[in-house]
């Protein structure tokens, strides 16, 4: 019992301490994609150690709640991570939420981040918050679709179950899992900010999305709110890796079977990495309403695979 | 403790309302009365009722009588069961908030010149009429206390009848509500007909043919749905909320509307017996699309009241979405499930009852202190007020069902429910349900957006206007109303195990089963169907929550003491920002009525490029206004017009209409 | 029966005296005097009545079906005597009227409750007869006391009009009488209701259908149902308020009254035959068109006491179609109603007579903000609005409660008809009443000394009988129910 | 069976009863009002004379009385009392031009065909006292509603009215051997309390629109257009 408990505890220490190397390997693969030797695989550690003690600068008009957000932001979005088995199946901090929970949760901190960007009352983060707002109500009604293909196969809405399900079930061709995982895909471009919704290399004023919100912050804070939303991109890219390829990750918590899980994970969050920073140099940003109709495409894939599950694979 | 003290609390708070009327007749000589002591009797009441409530779910079983009232054949029959329990207890709780809420409230009335004896006599009289209408076991009394209900909430609407718009308000509310009311009552009169008898009982002994039993579902639909303001029969709602005093607009929103619900659920699941699928299709159909336009309509609201009044409109469509589903799986024989996505739906009543109460108080205290009830004059109210800036927070999470609040919780209970949907035969359900669910997610996501606007735009940022700037924080009974309100937000967020365990009795009395698997794993854990198919910690939640941020906190706080410097805001190095340079709920709104602007009817005028003063205007209207409404009342203009030539003034034309009928008639006869 | 007598002498003395009354100041009071005896009696009559079920003698008949209605009368003949009695002093010291035709008024006054009360106790269908055209020449006068061209044309149709009918009605009566010779011998009893009631299957159902059918228009023109009702809101407009109270509250219901009975000989005639139910469906026919119809004028009305006079129609269509459907249910209800009713109305039109003092005036559009100017009469017009509109906990709620469900189980498609007329009254009463109520007070409009206590008085009953029915009323209710339908309810 | 079996006294009712008929055309078609006024007079007294008759042939004595009344009434009294008012209204040379006369004739030979057709089946059972004057009767009480729909004159109208009852004894005494004397009795009185109020109504009529035609009492109508105010 309080073995698991530790091993989830490390899991989530890991997600934290994996998130900025994802970053980093992201960009790094851009970089060699436009011939740039670009920034040290380890650059993401070091600018949040360079912000966490750097002193913080608060605008007159901010208010408490300013100054509250990032830890509220940065802790739900580790909560959440914490409960989407990374190495290890099964943990008992998984049985804390589900999926619907998950998404609950991304919600709190995206609530906070909204308000925040709002707070100190400069127009460039009502123009982000009403954008994000705008963005995530489109995608959350996909990932939720999404996710319900999968639980609906599985019969339940917790992570370990559909996993395990799914390895029960060995390699099938679902349809259903398909538009699932394109839907899903789709949404996690959208929720983690990436081009072609918004980039997260841009300061152009009338572009920003998230960024617009953290315009004013700095220091610590700003390292927290980086941190999370570094966090948040881990979290889609296991959801997506573990989700749909579950094959690997430890089904009990010995030691090999933690680390072949580590090693598999890795792998995978190395190829989705790949696959990412190859879209992002691809593909070029999207203006603000084309979103819906990308969004609108996701929601649609869900629908499908929603649709495909129930009449292809459970009818008749 | 025995089953009668849960007929005397109830008689007792029905006293408590009756004597807070009673005594505001004095108010008009002594304004002090209706501060001192009516609305303290009102908050007592609810006491009375919450007690009451919470004696009738533990206790469990039903207990009857009668009261030597009503018609001479039939005697205004009282029944105290769980379901009744449990909406007296919703009803108290918010009641009682209110009593500590209204003293400080009403205050502002004292200098007016409108009536203080109506405003409390009519306050008392309504509570008084929706206790009866949970306590009534025949239809008789349900209609009477039906329609005191609707008529004292009616007076309190026109309780400032001076504004020609509450005027207006008013009249389409009890317009509305009138016709109503005798939907329910025909609905009442189909089961009466069958069950030869007016009470209840006999009613519930009735066996209905599926064609009169649909129509009688048809009518109690009708009319509990038009109080409920579900789409398209909402349009009184917007309009009559917030013409109210706000402790009011509290009460119709967060309760009346619930004892519309408690009477659907009367009617439909306990009186109306065998239920059909088709009904719960229905349900669902109805309930989304008023889940999502409600929404929409909200998040296009400039006017604090009138948003919330929408978001009622919505959630109220998101609880009837639940009984649909309710209805499904009853009717197709997952008793299991029914009941679950039946005590989902109590669940979320409850929670709408408190978080939104807690709203329309907040407004209340803005309206109060400010004088303001337009987001585009707010901002900056956190630093002004406080408190209410808090609790305003706790009840926009909640409502935007976000973890660890209440709001999350019923939500999660809906989509539990909705994705047992495989479990059904007919590949159409399996198909429509999660359909539905994908609404109810579009509407979590469009809620989350509209309380980001409301709270970012009244609460944070600059003032935008003088007297906002200068805004002060309420009474202190004032911030304590809405902080008992917030403080059982939370609540009812962190422990859902034992509220469930509350709930559970009901669903047993009405359907026949509860939710044993809920509390299986320990109070820890909520397990609705099973450990394996899903589970949600809420106390672990807020716990690691509260935990992480602590040390995160700590840690930071002790390596890196707190250097920190004001500064004007950076803003991408623009000018310093005047609160007029701030976004607008307005334009806050804008993507979304881009995106789905088709839904509305939108006059907008841009400002041309050489405007001397240039000016933006927008006026966004409701379709159903177009569709349903403006035809109706032409019908009957036309049908008048024609109608009055027979008042043609001529004695002559009379007489000759006397002789045409003679002849006719005898012709007719013969 | 010297009870009887007492109710019906005391006006018909009233009458001569205050004819011959010379000062004014003392009518007033002996007016209301009269009525309080009369009252008295009434009551007195009732409770024999309550005692032994039934009096009947010397052509007359009191039974439970018509005593409550002699109580009734005699009831809102006093409070409206009370009304009337500052009321008129106030249009004379206006200079509206002359001295001489306020002694009219009064003789006039006790005058129609004669005839009322003759109406009610007889057991004569001739006398009966006689009786309402006397109500009519007792009135016509008082409709035209003013002697404005508005008046004295208002007049004259309620005259010509209610003439006609009356004069078809009595051909009515003519057949009865021939129909009920082939079965009674003597000739004197042919047109005794009793007698005819006891051996209604035997009178000749073709020569019946006929005369009920002139019965039913001449009486229906008294009672108001469209087409024949465009005397009353003329009448009812121009006349003094306190005769619209009466109008309203008393003859409407006599009338209908008359046409219940006839209904049940006619019944009792064609139950054999083809058609059984043909007077109730004409009946059901002309309460629905009236109904409908008066709602749909309610939403043009300009003249306040016009307006109330349509939601008369509109009520007496409720009862017409109620008696129409018949069954002990409906028939209970229509009762009542015809009880609430009269109570509720009558005391709006007090009410609207205090607004049209205060206001100077019956046009709508000049009557304004009257609780801000004065409580009092604005929220009893609300609160009387309220009630007539059939909200809880008033009276005519419990009859429409009633009158829907018994509709709903017998002819279901009907509530269809009846609700949306319900609600376009409603609408078309409440778009004209808000203004009128609420709002700022209007510039120069000084509060008039009014009495409430009718008002008062019968406010308070109707919201009595929504929440509880007295026992001695439910028996006279039912037993009336019980002679109208032969079921009895409790 | 035909009219030849008839007793020569029942003849003669049928003879007064089609003359009375007559005379209710007459009154339709009249457009002298003085005469409208005798001819009135003339109806009233074929009425009584009617009553008179049917009391001879039969056994109810209080006919003799009821005929008596009648005679005074609606033969003397009523055609006195309207002679005085026209001439204090001075409408002795009033003459009203009847619109369409051809139709309205045509109306009330449509009327008299419908009232008869009406009576049939009653008369088909045998039931009437004397053959079918109920079906007369009737068409003369029509005939003077009829009157009443066509005439503008208010004088005019009133004789329509009173025809109308002429048509009503008629039915009575011819239908049945009159009514109970007490009913008689309140009849009479009415109908000459209702001439009374008749009389005093033509003198306000006048002094309020200076004129009898009633086309002209049209103020109390809501026929007319208005904007109805929204409400609140």
């Amino acid at each position: 019992m309080i073995y698991s408990w530790l091993i989830a505890l490390f899991q989530a220490l890991l997600y934290v301490a994996l998130a900025p190397l994802l970053i980093g390997w992201v960009r790094k693969v851009r970089a060699r994609l436009q011939n740039r030797r670009g920034a040290p695989l380890l650059q993401p550690y070091a600018d949040l150690r360079k912000l966490l003690i750097k002193e913080i600068r608060v605008p007159h008009t901010a208010s408490p709640l300013f100054r509250l957000a990032p830890y509220i932001v940065f802790v739900a979005t580790w909560l959440a991570a914490a409960t989407v088995p990374l190495v290890a199946l099964d943990l008992p901090i998984a049985q804390i939420a589900d999926i619907i929970v998950l998404v609950g949760l991304l919600g709190l901190a995206r609530f906070f981040l909204a308000l925040a960007g709002m707070d100190v009352g400069t127009a460039f983060g009502g123009m982000g918050a009403s954008r994000e707002m705008l963005i995530s109500a489109l995608a959350e009604p996909a990932m939720l679709m999404a996710v319900f293909t999968l639980a609906m196969t599985a019969h339940s809405t917790s992570l370990v179950s559909v996993m395990s399900h799914h390895l029960a079930d060995g390699f099938l061709l679902r349809p259903s899992y398909l538009f699932a995982f394109g839907a899903l895909v789709l949404v996690a471009l959208a929720e983690c900010s990436r081009i072609p919704v918004d980039n997260p290399t841009t300061h152009l004023e009338l572009t920003m999305v998230h960024e617009a919100m953290l315009l004013e912050y700095s220091g610590r804070h700003l390292a927290l709110m980086e941190w999370a939303s570094q966090i948040k991109l881990l979290l889609y890219g296991v959801l997506i890796a573990n989700v749909f390829f579950p094959w690997g990750i430890g089904q009990d918590f010995g030691l090999l079977a933690l680390g072949i899980g580590l090693v598999v994970v890795l792998l995978k969050l190395a190829v989705l990495g790949l696959a990412l920073a190859t879209a992002e140099t691809t593909l070029a940003k999207m203006r603000l309403f084309r979103v819906p109709a990308f969004l609108n495409l996701a929601l649609l894939l869900a629908l499908l695979g929603l649709l495909s599950h129930v009449i292809l694979e459970v009818g008749a | 403790m025995s089953t009668h003290a849960v007929l005397l609390l109830a008689a007792l708070s029905v006293m408590l309302a009756l004597a807070a009327s009673a005594t505001s007749l004095l108010a008009s000589r002594e304004p002090r009365i209706l501060r001192l002591i009516a609305m303290p009797l009102i908050g007592f009441a609810g006491l009375a009722a919450v007690a009451a409530g919470l004696a009738a779910l533990i206790l469990g079983g039903s207990v009857t009588t009668t009261l030597p009232l009503g018609l001479p054949w039939m005697p205004w029959h009282i029944r105290i069961d769980a379901l009744s329990g449990l909406f007296l207890l919703l009803i108290g709780l918010v009641t009682s908030a209110i009593g500590i809420y209204a003293p400080a409230y009403v205050r502002d009335f004292e200098r007016g010149r409108d009536s203080l004896t109506a405003l409390g006599g009519f306050t008392g009289l309504f509570l008084t009429g929706m206790l009866l209408v949970v306590l009534a076991d025949d239809a008789f009394l349900f209609m009477v206390a039906w329609e005191l209900m609707s008529l004292s909430s009616y007076f309190l609407v026109a309780f400032q009848h001076e504004n020609a718009a509450n005027r207006r308000a008013a009249f389409l509310y009890l317009l509305m509500a009138h016709i109503g009311g005798l939907a329910i009552l025909l609905g009442f009169g189909v089961l009466a007909a069958f069950g030869h008898g007016f009470d209840f009982a006999s009613m519930r002994e009735a066996t209905l043919s599926p064609g009169w039993a649909s129509l009688a579902f048809a009518l109690a639909f009708l009319g509990f749905g038009m109080k409920a303001g579900l789409m398209p029969l909402h349009a009184w709602l917007p309009e009559a909320h917030p013409a109210a005093p706000s402790h009011i607009s509290a009460l119709m929103s967060g309760v009346m509307l619930k004892v519309a619900v408690y009477g659907f659920i009367r009617v439909v699941f306990d009186l109306t017996g065998q239920l059909q699928w088709q009904w719960g299709v229905v349900l669902i159909l109805i309930g989304s699309l008023s889940a999502l336009m409600g929404v929409l309509f909200a998040l296009m609201q400039t006017d604090l009241k009138r948003l919330l009044a929408y978001s009622s409109v919505e959630n109220l469509g998101i609880i009837f979405i639940a009984l649909g589903l309710a209805l499904v799986f009853l009717s197709t024989g997952h008793a299991l499930l029914g009941s679950l996505a039946f005590v989902a739906a109590l669940y979320h009543a409850i929670n709408h009852a408190l978080f939104k109460s807690l709203l329309f108080l907040g407004a209340g205290a803005i309206l109060h202190s400010a004088h303001e009830r337009d987001l585009e004059q707010m901002g900056g109210l956190l630093r002004r007020m406080p408190w209410t800036g808090s609790f305003f927070l706790i009840g926009s999470l909640s409502i935007s069902a976000l973890p660890p609040f209440n709001g999350f919780v019923s939500e999660w209970l809906i989509f539990q429910a909705a994705l047992q949907a495989w479990q059904l035969d007919s590949g159409v359900l399996r198909s429509l349900i999660p359909i539905a669910s994908a609404v109810l997610a579009l509407t979590g996501a469009l809620v989350a957006a509209t309380f980001v606007k409301v709270y970012g735009i009244a609460f944070l940022g600059q003032a935008r206007s003088r007297h906002v700037r200068h805004a002060r924080q309420g009474a202190l009974g004032m911030r304590v109303g809405q902080g008992l309100l917030a403080a059982l937000c939370v609540l009812f967020g962190v422990l859902p195990t034992q509220i469930i365990g509350l709930l559970e009795p009901v669903s047993a009395q009405m359907l026949g089963t509860g939710l044993p698997q809920a509390g299986a794993q320990g109070w820890l854990w909520l397990t609705p169907i099973s450990s394996e198919t899903a589970s949600y910690s809420a106390p672990l939640t807020i716990l690691l929550l509260a935990l992480i941020a602590g040390i995160a906190f700590w840690w930071f706080v002790r390596r890196a003491p707190r250097r920190m410097r004001r500064r004007d805001p950076w803003d991408c190095g623009f000018a310093p920002p005047s609160p007029r340079m701030q976004y607008t709920a307005t334009a806050f709104a804008q993507p979304m009525r881009r995106v789905f602007g088709m839904l509305f009817e939108i006059d907008e005028s841009r400002p041309a490029f050489d405007d001397a003063a240039p000016r933006y205007r927008l006026k966004l209207t409701d379709r159903a206004w177009g569709l349903l409404y403006l035809p109706v009342m032409q019908a009957v203009e036309a049908a008048s017009r024609r109608v009055v030539r027979l008042q043609s003034g001529n004695v002559r034309v009379y007489l000759g209409w006397t002789l045409a009928t003679l002849l006719v008639l005898l012709w007719i006869i013969s | 029966m010297t009870a009887l007598l007492l109710t019906l002498l005391a006006p018909l003395l009233g009458g001569l005296t205050l004819a011959l009354l010379r000062p004014l100041a003392l009518a007033g009071w002996f007016n209301l005097a009269v009525s309080l005896i009369t009252l008295g009696g009434a009551a007195w009559l009732a409770w024999l009545v309550a005692v032994s079920g039934m009096i009947a003698g010397m052509g007359f008949r009191v039974d439970a079906f018509n005593v409550y209605l002699v109580v009734l009368t005699a009831f809102v003949g006093v409070t409206t005597s009370i009304f009337s009695r500052p009321y008129m002093r106030h249009v004379c010291s206006t200079g509206k009227i002359s001295a001489g035709s306020l002694r009219v008024y009064h003789s006039m006054y006790q005058a129609f409750m004669l005839t009322m009360l003759v109406a009610l106790t007889t057991d004569n269908l001739g006398v009966l007869w006689v009786a309402i055209e006397g109500a009519t020449l007792a009135t016509v006068l008082l409709v035209s006391l003013y002697r404005t061209p508005e008046a004295v044309e208002a007049a004259w149709k309620y005259f010509i009009l209610c003439g006609v009918g009356i004069a078809l009605a009595l051909f009515g009566t003519v057949l009865t009488y021939f129909a009920a010779q082939h079965v009674i011998a003597d000739p004197a009893a042919g047109l005794t209701w009793s007698a005819l009631y006891e051996r209604a299957h035997e009178l000749n159902p073709t020569v019946m259908r006929i005369a009920f059918v002139f019965l039913l228009v001449g009486y229906g023109t008294k009672v108001g149902l469209v087409p024949m009702h465009q005397w009353l809101p003329d009448a009812h407009s121009e006349g003094p308020t306190p005769m619209s109270a009466v109008l309203s509250g008393l003859l409407l219901n006599v009338a209908l009254y008359a046409v219940v009975r006839l209904k049940m000989l006619v019944d009792g005639s064609l139950a054999e035959t083809a058609t059984p139910h043909l007077a109730g469906s004409l009946l059901m026919g002309f309460g629905l068109v009236s109904f409908t119809v008066a709602g749909l004028f309610l939403h043009r009305q300009r003249d306040i006491k016009r307006m109330f006079s349509y939601s008369s129609i509109e009520h007496m269509g409720l009862m017409t179609f109620a008696f129409g459907l018949g069954g002990s249910l409906a028939t209970f209800g229509a009762l009542l109603h015809m009880l609430v009713h009269s109570l509720t109305k009558s005391a709006i039109f007090v009410t609207v007579g205090h607004a049209t003092h205060l206001a100077g005036t019956q046009a709508i559009e000049r009557i304004r903000g009257l609780i801000r100017t004065q409580p009092a009469i604005g929220w009893s017009l609300l609160f009387g609005v309220v009630a007539i509109a059939g909200f809880p906990p008033f009276g005519v709620f419990t009859s429409e409660f009633l009158l829907l469900t018994a509709t709903m189980q017998s002819q279901p498609w009907f509530t269809v008809a009846l609700v949306s007329g319900l609600a376009v009254a409603f609408a078309g009463l409440f778009r004209h009443l808000h203004p009128m109520v609420y709002g700022a007070a209007p510039e120069g409009q000084q509060p008039v000394q009014a009495n409430m206590l009718p008002v008062l008085l019968h406010l308070g009953l109707v919201l009595w009988l929504g929440l509880s029915i007295p026992d001695f009323l439910a028996t006279w209710l039912d037993r009336a129910t019980g002679l109208i339908t032969g079921t009895r309810l409790l | 069976m035909s009219l030849t079996q008839l007793p020569v006294l029942q003849q003669f009712v049928l003879l007064l009863a089609a003359l009375a008929l007559f005379l209710s055309f007459v009154l339709l078609a009249q457009a002298r009002l003085v005469a409208a006024i005798h001819a009135f007079a003339w109806q009233g007294v074929l009425v009584s004379a009617v009553t008179l008759v049917v009391a001879l042939a039969g056994t109810a004595h209080h006919l003799y009385f009821s005929a008596a009344l009648t005679l005074a009434l609606k033969g003397l009294l009523i055609p006195w009392m309207l002679h005085r008012l026209v001439r204090r209204l001075s409408l002795s040379r009033h003459t009203e031009t009847l619109r369409w006369p051809a139709l309205v004739i045509m109306a009330a030979v449509l009327l008299v065909i419908f009232s008869y057709w009406l009576v049939e089946p009653m008369v088909a059972q045998d039931l009437a006292f004397t053959r079918n004057i109920v079906a007369v009767s009737l068409a003369v009480v029509l005939i003077g509603l009829l009157m009443m729909v066509f005439r503008q004159q208010a004088v005019a109208q009133v004789l329509g009215f009173m025809s109308m009852e002429n048509g009503l004894f008629l039915a009575a005494v011819s239908a049945t051997a009159g009514m109970p004397l007490v009913v008689e009795l309140g009849v009479a009185f009415d109908v000459l309390v209702a001439m009374v109020l008749f009389g005093v109504f033509f003198f306000q009529i006048r002094e309020s629109i200076d004129s009898l035609d009633v086309d002209r009492l049209n103020r109390l109508t809501e026929a007319v257009e208005i904007t109805g105010e929204r409400p609140g």
